[in-house]
Parts: C-alpha cells; sequence; structure tokens
C-alpha cells in the first residue's frame, strides 16, 4: 500500500490549499499551518519509502499504461520533492512573519502556495508526457498569481510576460507530445522510451519542440528576460519559491525525459553541446547582469539565471557523476538561493528598500538576516563545505576525466563571478556609516520568524555539504538505455 | 427526396449570398441590419429544410425546427438591440 | 467534400494572418472570434464534435466576449502603432517559417503507431461503464488530467481575482438593454433553454458528445447573458456558498478517488457497481465548478449578485 | 481521405508558424494573447490531425486531450486578460 503515498503527495497539499481558500483565514491560519505540517509529513514519508523500497509506482485508476497514467516515484524525483518539502516549509514559517496582519494577501498566499505544492510534487511524480503537460501548466498559473501578490505596476507587467512566455513554452512542449504520441501511441515515459524510432524527422522535430519549451520556461538564456522581474518583484516568501523550486520544474523535467525516453536523441552530440553552451552562455551572462544590478533582489534573481546553467552543463558531460553533480546543483541552489531571497528580503522589510549601494551600516540592525546572506553566498559560490562546492566539484571532475576544457572555465569562471556580486553586496553592507543605512520610512524591524527561517535555510546550504553521501545514494544510479 | 432537398440547400445558401452582398454593400447601419436579418432566417429556413427533406426523419425535422425557431429569435433580439443603440447613439449625437 | 476541406484550412490560416497583422484591435478581435467559429466548423469536419461543442461555446463564444469586453474596458482603443525593429521582425518572420516547415515535415512524415492508447481506449469501452470514448478517456483513463485540470481553473480564476480589475462591477448595463421590452422577453425564452440543454449536454456525455466541459460552458453561457443584460451583477466580495461551488468538482472528484483506495488499491479507481454513479455526480460536480468559474473569469468579479429585473 | 488529412496538417503547421511570429513581433499584450491562442489552435489541430490516422475510428486520447488544452488555454486567456485590463488601467492613471 506503500504506492498509495503517491497520490497523497499530490492530494494532501492539493486538498489543504483547498480548505484554506475555503476558510478565509489569515497568516497564522490553523488551518493553513496544519495544511503545510501535513503535506511535509506525507513527502518525508514518501521519501523515506523510495529510500528503502526503492522506486514506486502507481496505476492511477487501476489503469495500466498506455491506458491510464503512472506515478512513477525514483530516487530524482523523491529528491525534489524532498527539497520542495524543506524549502517549503522553512518558507513557509518566513511567510507567517511576512504576511502578518494582512489578512486576505496571507489567504492567497497560502492556498496559491498550497495548490502549488501539490502541483509540484504532481510534476515530480509523473511519469506521462500529457500529465507534465497539466502539471507544467498548474505549476505556472500558481506561480504567476504569487508574483500578483506584490500588487505593484511592476509586478503586473512581469505577470504579464511571465504568462506569455509560459504559455508560449508549453505549447511548444505540447506539439513536441502530439508527435511522440503520433509516434507511439503512447505517452507513458518507458513506453516511449522502448518504442520511440531511432532517428528521423518526426523524433527531431518532437525533441527540440518538447525542449525549446522546456527552456522557454526554464529561462534559459535566450529566454530569461522574464524571470528577473518576476522574481525580484514578489514578496520575498514568492522569490524564494519561486528561485529555488518553480524554475527547477522546467529542468527536473529535461534531466528526467533525458534519464527516460528521449535519452537518444538528447545524447546526440550537436544537441547535447547546445544545451551545454546555452548552459555555459547562462553562467556567464546572468552573472555578469547581477554584478550591474542596483537592487539586492534583482542581483539574488540574475544570480538564478546563472546558477541554472549549470544544471545544463550535465548534458555534454553525461556521465554518473556530472548526473549526481547536476542534480545536487539543484538541491543545493535551491535551498541557498531560498536563503539569500529571504535574508534579502528581511533587509527589504526593515528598510523599505533593498538598493545595493544604501545599504551600508546595515551590519548592525540587520546582523543575523546578513549572516545568513553570506552563509548562503559561500554555497552559491561553490567553495568548501556547502553543497554547492560538492556540485560543482563533481562536475569538474567529471569535465577533466573528458578533458572538456571548456566546460571547466566555465565553472571556474562561473565561480568567480559569483563572488564578484556577492562580495559587491557584502562591500556595501559591512562598510561602516555613521548614521546607518538609508531608510525609505521608519524601520519595521523583522519578525524573529523571519529571520530565524532564512537563517536555518542557510545552515541548511552548508549542511549539504556533508550530507551527499546518503542523498546520492538515495538519488541511484545514473540511468542509462533508456527505461 | 434528393433533389428537392439540394435544391432548397441551394436556394438558401443564395439567400446567404444576398444577405452577405447587402451587409456589404449597403449604406448604413438600418438597411444593413435588413439584409442580413431578413435574408439570413429565410436562407436559414431553407437549409434546415433542405436537410430534413435529405436526412427524411421526423425526430431530425423536429430539432431542426427547433434550431431555426431560436435562431430566429436570436437575431430578431440582436437586431433590436444593435439597431435600438444605434439610434440611441444617434439622439445623442444630435443633442450634443 | 475535399474542396470544403481546402477552402476552411485556406481560411483558417488567412484569418489567422490577418487577424495577427491587422493594427486595427477591433478588427483583430472580431477576425479571432470568426477564426474560433471556422476552428468549431474544422472539428465537426474532423470527426471531432465535442470539440466542436466546447470551441463553440467555450472558444469562440465565451472568450470572444471576453475579448471585447476587455477592449471596452481598456477605453476602445484602436490599435498599436508600434513597430518592433527591422532584426526583430526577420529573426519572427524566419523563425515562423522554419517551425512550420518543421512541423509540417514532421507531421507529413509521421509514422502510424501499430498500438495506439486510444485504439486500446475504444476496445475497453465497456468497463469504463460509458459509451462514449472521449467522456471515457477524460473521466475515467484518464480522469487524474481532467482532475488536476479543475486546479488549473480554480488558479486562473484566483489570479483573476488578484488582479482586481472586475469587467462587470463598475459596468453600468447598457443604454440598449434598458428599457426596451423585448430583452426580459428573450431571457425568459433563452436562458431556461441554456440551461436545459447544458443540464442535458452534461447527461449526454455518458453515451454521446457532450460532457461536463461543454455542457458547463453552455450552463456558463447563461450566466454571461445573464449578466449582459444586467440581471446578473459582479459583487466586490465572496461568499462561502459561492467558494464552496467553486471547488465542488475538485473536492468530489478527489475525494471521491482517495476514499476508494483502500477497496481499490488504486486513486480513482471505481468498483464496477459503483462506476456509473460515480460518474453521473462527478460530471455533475464538475459542470457546476466549470459554469461558476467561467461566469466569474468573464465577469472578473469576486462574486455575484442578481441585478435589477 | 489522405488529401483532407494533408490539408488540415498543412493548416496546423501554418497557424503554428504564425502564431510564433505575431508573439514575436506584435507589441500590444491583448494581440499577443490572440497569437499564442492561434498558436495553441495549431497544436491542437495537429493533435486531431493525428488523431485521425487511427484505423477503426478517430483516437479519443488526443481528443480528450485537446478538450483539457482547450480549457486550460481559455482560462490562462481570461486570467491574461485581466491582467491586461489592470496594465491599461494602471497607465490611465499615469495619463491623469
Amino acid at each position: 500500500m506503500s504506492d498509495a503515498l503517491l497520490p497523497l503527495s499530490v492530494f494532501v497539499p492539493l486538498l489543504a490549499g483547498v480548505c484554506v481558500f475555503l476558510s478565509g483565514g489569515g497568516a497564522r491560519s490553523p488551518v493553513a499551518l496544519s495544511g503545510v505540517l501535513l503535506s511535509l509529513a506525507i513527502s518525508l514519508l514518501l521519501v523515506m519509502a523510495v529510500g528503502s523500497q526503492g522506486t514506486l509506482d502507481h496505476a492511477l485508476a487501476g489503469w495500466e499504461p498506455p491506458l491510464g497514467i503512472r506515478l512513477h516515484a525514483d530516487g530524482l524525483a523523491a529528491l525534489m520533492i524532498l527539497l520542495t518539502a524543506v524549502v517549503g516549509a522553512l518558507v513557509s514559517l518566513h511567510a507567517v512573519g511576512q504576511f502578518a496582519g494582512k489578512s486576505e494577501i496571507a489567504n492567497r498566499f497560502w492556498t496559491l502556495w498550497l495548490l502549488l505544492w501539490g502541483s509540484l510534487n504532481a510534476l515530480f511524480l509523473s511519469a506521462d508526457l500529457f500529465n507534465v503537460y497539466v502539471t507544467l501548466e498548474l505549476v505556472t498559473l500558481a506561480a504567476i498569481p504569487l508574483v500578483l501578490l506584490a500588487g505593484s505596476r511592476q509586478s503586473v507587467s512581469a505577470s504579464l510576460n511571465y504568462l506569455l512566455l509560459a504559455l508560449f513554452g508549453s505549447l511548444l512542449y505540447l506539439g513536441g507530445v502530439a508527435l511522440i504520441y503520433g509516434m507511439t501511441g503512447t505517452l507513458d515515459l518507458q513506453l516511449i522510451g522502448e518504442r520511440l524510432p531511432a532517428g528521423g524527422w518526426p523524433v527531431g522535430v518532437a525533441t527540440a519542440l518538447i525542449v525549446a519549451g522546456l527552456l522557454v520556461k526554464a529561462a534559459i538564456v535566450p529566454f530569461h528576460f522574464w524571470l528577473p522581474p518576476a522574481h525580484g518583484g514578489a514578496p520575498a516568501p514568492v522569490s524564494a519559491l519561486l528561485s529555488a523550486l518553480v524554475v527547477k520544474a522546467a529542468v527536473y523535467l529535461l534531466l528526467r525525459l533525458w534519464a527516460g525516453p528521449l535519452q537518444l536523441p538528447l545524447s546526440a552530440p550537436w544537441v547535447a553541446q547546445l544545451l551545454g553552451a546555452l548552459g555555459a552562455a547562462a553562467i556567464i551572462l546572468g552573472s555578469i547582469q547581477a554584478m550591474r544590478q542596483p537592487r539586492l533582489k534583482l542581483v539574488v534573481a540574475y544570480s538564478t539565471v546563472a546558477q541554472l546553467g549549470y544544471i545544463l552543463l550535465f548534458f555534454p558531460l553525461a556521465v554518473a557523476s556530472a548526473w549526481q553533480g547536476a542534480v545536487y546543483h539543484g538541491l543545493a541552489h535551491g535551498v541557498a538561493k531560498a536563503a539569500l531571497f529571504l535574508a534579502a528580503g528581511n533587509m527589504l522589510y526593515h528598510l523599505g528598500h533593498d538598493r545595493v549601494a544604501e545599504l551600508r551600516g546595515m551590519g548592525r540592525p540587520l546582523a543575523l538576516s546578513l549572516g545568513a546572506f553570506a552563509i548562503a553566498s559561500v554555497s552559491i559560490m561553490g567553495l568548501p563545505p556547502s553543497g554547492g562546492f560538492i556540485a560543482k566539484w563533481l562536475l569538474l571532475q567529471s569535465a577533466l576525466e573528458q578533458g572538456l576544457w571548456w566546460i571547466v572555465a566555465t565553472v571556474l569562471v562561473g565561480g568567480l563571478l559569483a563572488a564578484g556580486y556577492v562580495f559587491r553586496v557584502m562591500r556595501y553592507a559591512f562598510m561602516e556609516a555613521h548614521a546607518g543605512p538609508s531608510v525609505d520610512r521608519a524601520p519595521t524591524p523583522a519578525q524573529p520568524l523571519m529571520v530565524w527561517s532564512a537563517l536555518t535555510l542557510a545552515v541548511l546550504s552548508i549542511v549539504l555539504g556533508f550530507t551527499a553521501r546518503p542523498l546520492l545514494t538515495l538519488l541511484g544510479e545514473i540511468p542509462l538505455g533508456g527505461g | 427526396m434528393t433533389l428537392p432537398g439540394v435544391a432548397l440547400l441551394l436556394t438558401g445558401l443564395l439567400f446567404y449570398l444576398a444577405g452577405t452582398v447587402g451587409l456589404l454593400r449597403f449604406p448604413d447601419v438600418y438597411s444593413r441590419l435588413h439584409a442580413i436579418t431578413k435574408a439570413d432566417n429565410v436562407g436559414l429556413g431553407l437549409l434546415c429544410l433542405g436537410i430534413a427533406l435529405l436526412s427524411s426523419s421526423w425526430g431530425i425535422a423536429a430539432l431542426l425546427a427547433l434550431v431555426w425557431l431560436l435562431a430566429i429569435g436570436a437575431a430578431t433580439v440582436g437586431c433590436h438591440l444593435i439597431a435600438r443603440h444605434s439610434l440611441l447613439e444617434r439622439q445623442r449625437g444630435r443633442r450634443e | 467534400m475535399i474542396v470544403v476541406d481546402t477552402l476552411a484550412a485556406l481560411i483558417l490560416v488567412v484569418l489567422a494572418w490577418r487577424c495577427l497583422l491587422l493594427t486595427d484591435l477591433f478588427r483583430s478581435i472580431v477576425l479571432f472570434i470568426v477564426f474560433g467559429l471556422l476552428m468549431a466548423l474544422a472539428w465537426a469536419r474532423l470527426d471531432a464534435p465535442d470539440l466542436a461543442l466546447a470551441e463553440a461555446a467555450i472558444g469562440a463564444g465565451l472568450l470572444g466576449v471576453l475579448l471585447l469586453g476587455t477592449w471596452r474596458a481598456m477605453g476602445s482603443p484602436d490599435g498599436d502603432h508600434r513597430q518592433p525593429g527591422r532584426a526583430l521582425q526577420v529573426i519572427a518572420a524566419g523563425g515562423g517559417m522554419v517551425l512550420a516547415v518543421l512541423v509540417g515535415i514532421a507531421l507529413h512524415q509521421l509514422p502510424v503507431s501499430e498500438q495506439a492508447a486510444g485504439a486500446l481506449a475504444l476496445e475497453r469501452l465497456d468497463e469504463a461503464a460509458t459509451q462514449q470514448p472521449v467522456t471515457a478517456v477524460l473521466l475515467n483513463f484518464r480522469s487524474y488530467d481532467t482532475l488536476l485540470e479543475m486546479g488549473v481553473l480554480l488558479m486562473a480564476l484566483l489570479g483573476t481575482w488578484l488582479a482586481r480589475v472586475p469587467l462587470m462591477e463598475s459596468l453600468s448595463g447598457d443604454d440598449a438593454s434598458r428599457g426596451t421590452e423585448l430583452l426580459p422577453v428573450a431571457l425568459r425564452v433563452f436562458v431556461p433553454v441554456m440551461l436545459l440543454v447544458g443540464a442535458y449536454l452534461i447527461w449526454a456525455g455518458t453515451h454521446s458528445p457532450g460532457g461536463a466541459f461543454q455542457g458547463g460552458a453552455v450552463l456558463a453561457a447563461a450566466g454571461v447573458l445573464l449578466a449582459l443584460a444586467g440581471r446578473l451583477r459582479g459583487d466586490t466580495g465572496d461568499s462561502l456558498p459561492l467558494r464552496m461551488l467553486l471547488v465542488l468538482g475538485l473536492t468530489v472528484f478527489s475525494l471521491a478517488g482517495l476514499l476508494l483506495i483502500p477497496l481499490q488499491g488504486a486513486f480513482m479507481a471505481y468498483p464496477p457497481t459503483l462506476i456509473y454513479p460515480v460518474m453521473l455526480i462527478v460530471e455533475y460536480s464538475l459542470a457546476v465548478s466549470i459554469a461558476i468559474t467561467l461566469v466569474l473569469l468573464y465577469t472578473g468579479s469576486r462574486g455575484l449578485r442578481r441585478g435589477p429585473a | 481521405m489522405m488529401a483532407g488529412l494533408d490539408v488540415y496538417a498543412l493548416a496546423a503547421a501554418a497557424l503554428i508558424g504564425l502564431g510564433f511570429f505575431g508573439l514575436i513581433v506584435q507589441m500590444h499584450p491583448l494581440k499577443r494573447l490572440l497569437a499564442v491562442n492561434v498558436l495553441g489552435n495549431g497544436v491542437f489541430l495537429a493533435l486531431i490531425v493525428i488523431a485521425r490516422r487511427l484505423p477503426g475510428g478517430p483516437d479519443p486520447v488526443p481528443h480528450a486531450m485537446v478538450l483539457t488544452g482547450i480549457v486550460i488555454a481559455v482560462s490562462a486567456t481570461a486570467f491574461g486578460l485581466a491582467l491586461v485590463r489592470r496594465q491599461a488601467r494602471d497607465e490611465e492613471g499615469d495619463d491623469e
């Protein structure tokens, strides 16, 4: 019966979201908080079940594929569910503080966030190409209203651009799915792997459409322009959720498809090189942009554009250690980025602005949040002993083994550039000033929950440097040869 | 039943054609409305009658009659509202 | 009949072309509505009556009214004369052509699969307690997709609420709909007929083209008609009963699935004796939620109240 | 059969290309929403063209996929239109 955990981990958060919607409660709503706790519990149970039993499958409605839809939990899915649960729970704590006293916005936040949680779990567990399309739309349509919660003019145009791009991306994806269904007569990931012709125009076009659609959704250069305004303009807990989890969903699917039905077309040398090159471009361009941003949250948002690139470096490498490195990078970045956004949000909350150049003298009033920012930055820069270091080390190792020097160079330069944009912030923040940081209004100190959740996430990003062994064991072997 | 059915269909299409030409060529809202509602209602009626003959089933004929009645009703109300709106606009224009 | 198909396909493309290239916004919208209607015709020609129904009711009908309403709410702008840069135009034209050619070649050369899921679905219709293949796929074989789709509807509505620009709250009834004798009579005839057709379509989904989406869309169309005539007004607050109706489909569908897990061992699997009643209940609750969501997506308001008769 | 099928396949490909073109060259958000919808209809048409090739009747699976897709597209578009209205209202506030 443990396979019933799969649908439960989708529907516990979803129905909790529905309950919050019905209850209309505010920031400290017991319904919302128990929903978060239940969702966390069911996710952890699922991860433990995968840890002890290996992969889990659940044929929905009792119909085996190709007729029905299959849910599938393997190490990769379990790690993403774990990331969602841990980051989500801590961000929820932050949200309790952030939205205190704002009953209506808080209710919308909890409703949408719990629905998003269920949608993300649905996406990670789906083993059906069309169902993935539905879950992608679910994730997008939960994420965009969350951006809108900020209520500002910028957030409206950011939401609109986000929506247009996201719709465009998922329709390209759906076009590819249509062709694949035409060729194989099935939507099940495993069956597609068995039936897909080895080559030919239709396979090529289908792969191109699917990959292009997912790249648009993942905000990979050159489709990245919608991400910074959307992520930078949203309330801090939302930015954290979007940057840590939502953009990962599309990249996750690229890895999932490589590991499953599309391994052959995605391993074609020029496709792999192209994806790797896009990743490298994202790392360099995103980091340079991050260095030039006047506002702290935009620095962090462009850093997301850059950090997503590392996962794409997997494709030209395509060996076991690169697989582990790419997935671990997803985890490490998720935790660290959530910490960065929450810490940046605390500063914004305190000062009423987040203009980098005016942060001087902030060390004292915001010591803990700044500390969280600094600690999480260690992981973003890829310095030991952090999760980011493990991930980059694994990527570097496999690049060195294969003599792919341009990847080695990209990873090293990316680390230096990350140090550049992080230290730029630090320099201003730790600079002594006579009068403390400039403020736009009377300072409102962040609540303890907001500070400690950011700090906990930051510490976790370092802890990830020591937990590589159990987590990579959970991930399991690199899936080669389909299936 | 085929020949009269097809003949009715063709005549119906002629009415549609006339209505469309009227819509495009007539000078103002009222005469355009006149052309399109009158001609198209008759055209639709003839089409329905033609299809009913071709299908030679009473059930389908009854359904088609219902379709025609509802379409006429909708066209009447729509035409009335458009004409009224246009008249009110014109009166307002004159007053200003 | 090849002539009809060729003509339909050609007009579709020309309409889309004109719709996307005109600078006049109003004309673009009207062309888009016509495009939707022609799409419905194409669906009918392609043996997809379910889609023809859905497209006509939701795609062309509801979306059309919403587009026109939005155009008016924006102050009836005549269009947009900003021109993108020459380089962007070249990229767009080149990219569009490459995309079209690639998809065209792929569709043309697509090998036919021997063992399609659809063939299996057609074979095993009896086990799904329905004679209508599309309903069987939507509500049984792939019911999970349909369930998640209800989440999409709910979140689109939440997003619309957060945008805070209702279409119908501020709109005072149109001049032309006031003080005319004909409109109340028409409403008295049309609204009951539409409700009847909607309810029939939902039920019909079990054996012929129709189902929760088509029926729900027709019910929503009746609601939109009432809203247009001023009988139904947007309201500024949402009430608990309304919220319950909005999530009725999602809740009933997922609870039916979850509660029967111990019995059948799989999510959303129903015992053979219960399939038909469960499916009927699910269809009607889905349709109610769909109808109300669509009406609210149209009005953009938080709630609904009766307008002056 | 084959010829009819090809016509709609061509139309599907053309609509996808046109939608892409429109999405990029149009500046007005409402027009870009229309472009995305045209693209979507192209994809849906491709699915139905594929569904027709199943011997023994149209394949219900792509039909169900398109029905789901239409509802998703319409609800996302409705949300998009609300955002367009909001943007227009914000800009109006600037002018005054």
